[in-house]
């Protein structure tokens, strides 16, 4: 529940970010000129919240009580009496005045950020690029026949260890295969290896079109590619590939 | 009328992932002139300004990038199941701000301007790359400077450090609050 | 002339990762009868193929995507290039830290430090100059030696090696999140 505040200023709960917070809201309150605190006011004034602090939730109480012991600090060495003239000496109150006016200066920088987090929050750039990359990027590693054997067998042998039930029945042909995965190449693009692989529903079937991905890439009509180490292998139509069947365009 | 620089400009900051910088249009297109790049550039910005597309391209952090507008927020973030964008702490927001106007900046300084200890602030945004360790100050201990980076930028939106509000800008926004 | 609902779904399929499935577009606008997304969507298409634009919507993998048009390739290609040189990978960045850290130190060494073969890793960052071959350690087999060079320390501002964070820094830092 927020607590009012004697001139209508409504505090709420961990609402200050620092002692120079605190301070600045005091000053404000108060109408007071920044360049001329009258320091057994603001002192005054500042004790007080710190005092009410369960209705402030002051965590960082340390920080408060440092700046509470300076400017009662301030306070006696302005109410001390001097040999010499005060302008002499300097304003005790100088250095905090200053350090006041520059703090005073983050916040309003702090509130043109939160506008502009607040403008930016609303517009979209997208995080990744969905076009595939152009074949000859020399940088992606083309992975060999031997790795591409290698990810795959460990593979089915992790299926073998789910107990899959193997349904027999279609019978398969390694022309009708290779078809099929050019034409998912059409359309998709890219295939990633693995997930292809793995969505057979039989053993056979699986290790058929692992076969027929080999002969495709021998005839280089597709192209295998890791775009990085310990990365899933995809699998690219190559540009050069001659048109199957019904291309649409 | 759109020419084929343009074209080529607007297909080039579509496919980079990064805002592009003038720079790097200048070396994709070595050809050209770099005032005819950056007149093309203005008439592609222009085109896309008066269109009714819910794209654009906008300046961030020296170089261009697409954005969708603002009017499409809601959707874009349901779409992409976002309940609502975190946002900095006042905290962490404050830290950044001094980190902005004193860089290079050591933690000692940035502590002393907020009569505040910001270690866990400037973690924060360490670890979201908005500010980043430059080196270290020629003084006793060494310690490590800050400055704010190009992430820093981009997610305010912001061009250059130098479009943040001048010390006497933000004197005038002061006056303005306390008036 | 373009509509709401036709601006709204070249905002989805701008932002959306994969290809943007009819599917999904009728889950961000439950309000919005199919057959109204499918004519909007089919304008917008319209729209993009006879405008001048460098880029164009596609029906790709069941859904829809921006895509650039074919005969920007070349340039598009070229600057994928640039970007690619001259971004670290994050597994380049993270073999980086290892040699820059440990150094002088073998390939061995650093693949066991992030427990992930580097060879890669490395040869990107011999590429481009951030570390350098400074002799054999005498060891079994001589395997060879890496150190970061002097263009390391300008890409990250530092004056000199010890000038990098130390793990008593970064232990500090890293421990204030659990303050």
């Amino acid at each position: 529940m927020p607590s009012e505040i004697d001139e209508g200023y409504q505090i709420k709960l961990g609402v200050f970010e620092g002692p120079l917070d605190l301070l600045l809201f005091l000053i404000k309150k108060k109408k007071i000129d920044i360049q001329d605190i009258p320091i057994a006011v603001i002192t005054r004034e500042y004790l007080e919240y710190l005092s009410s602090r369960e209705r402030i939730n002051l965590d960082r109480e340390a920080e408060f009580l440092l700046m509470a012991a300076l400017l009662i600090y301030i306070k006696s060495q302005i109410l001390l009496p001097r040999e010499q003239p005060a302008a002499l000496e300097g304003d005790p109150r100088k250095e905090l005045v200053d350090h006041l006016v520059d703090y005073q200066r983050i916040k309003a920088a702090v509130g043109v950020l939160r506008e502009r987090e607040e403008e930016q929050s609303q517009i979209w750039r997208r995080a990744a690029l969905t076009a595939p990359l152009p074949e000859q990027d020399l940088d992606l590693i083309e992975v060999s026949l031997f790795d591409l054997a290698e990810s795959f067998f460990s593979m089915m042998k992790r299926r073998q260890g789910e107990n899959l039930k193997v349904i027999r029945g279609k019978e398969l042909s390694m022309g009708d295969k290779m078809k099929e995965i050019m034409t998912i190449l059409k359309e998709r693009d890219f295939l990633d290896f693995l997930d292809y692989l793995g969505s057979h529903d039989s053993l056979e079937e699986a290790l058929l079109a692992f076969f027929c991905l080999l002969e495709l890439i021998k005839a280089r009509l597709v192209v295998a590619i890791q775009e990085q180490l310990f990365h899933s292998i995809k699998v690219w139509l190559r540009k050069d590939a001659p048109p199957v069947t019904k291309g649409k365009e | 009328m759109m020419d084929k620089l343009q074209q080529t400009l607007e297909a080039l900051i579509f496919i980079s992932v990064e805002p592009l910088t003038p720079a790097k249009m200048a070396e994709v297109l070595p050809d050209v002139p770099p005032e005819e790049i950056a007149r093309a550039l203005q008439d592609l910005l222009a085109a896309y300004e008066n269109s009714e597309r819910a794209i654009r391209i906008i300046p961030s952090a020296g170089g261009y990038v697409f954005s969708t507008k603002p009017e499409f927020d809601p959707p874009v973030r349901k779409l992409l199941q976002i309940e609502r964008r975190k946002k900095l702490s006042g905290q962490a927001l404050e830290a950044l701000s001094a980190v902005a106007y004193h860089q290079p900046v050591t933690q000692a300084e940035i502590a002393a301007i907020r009569a505040v200890d910001s270690s866990y602030a400037l973690h924060t945004l360490l670890e979201n790359k908005l500010i980043k360790i430059v080196g270290r100050k020629e003084a006793p201990g060494r310690p490590l400077l800050y400055r704010t980076t190009e992430k820093f930028l981009a997610y305010f939106g912001l061009n250059a450090i130098e479009d943040l509000p001048s010390a006497e800008e933000l004197k005038k926004l002061m006056q303005e609050e306390n008036a």
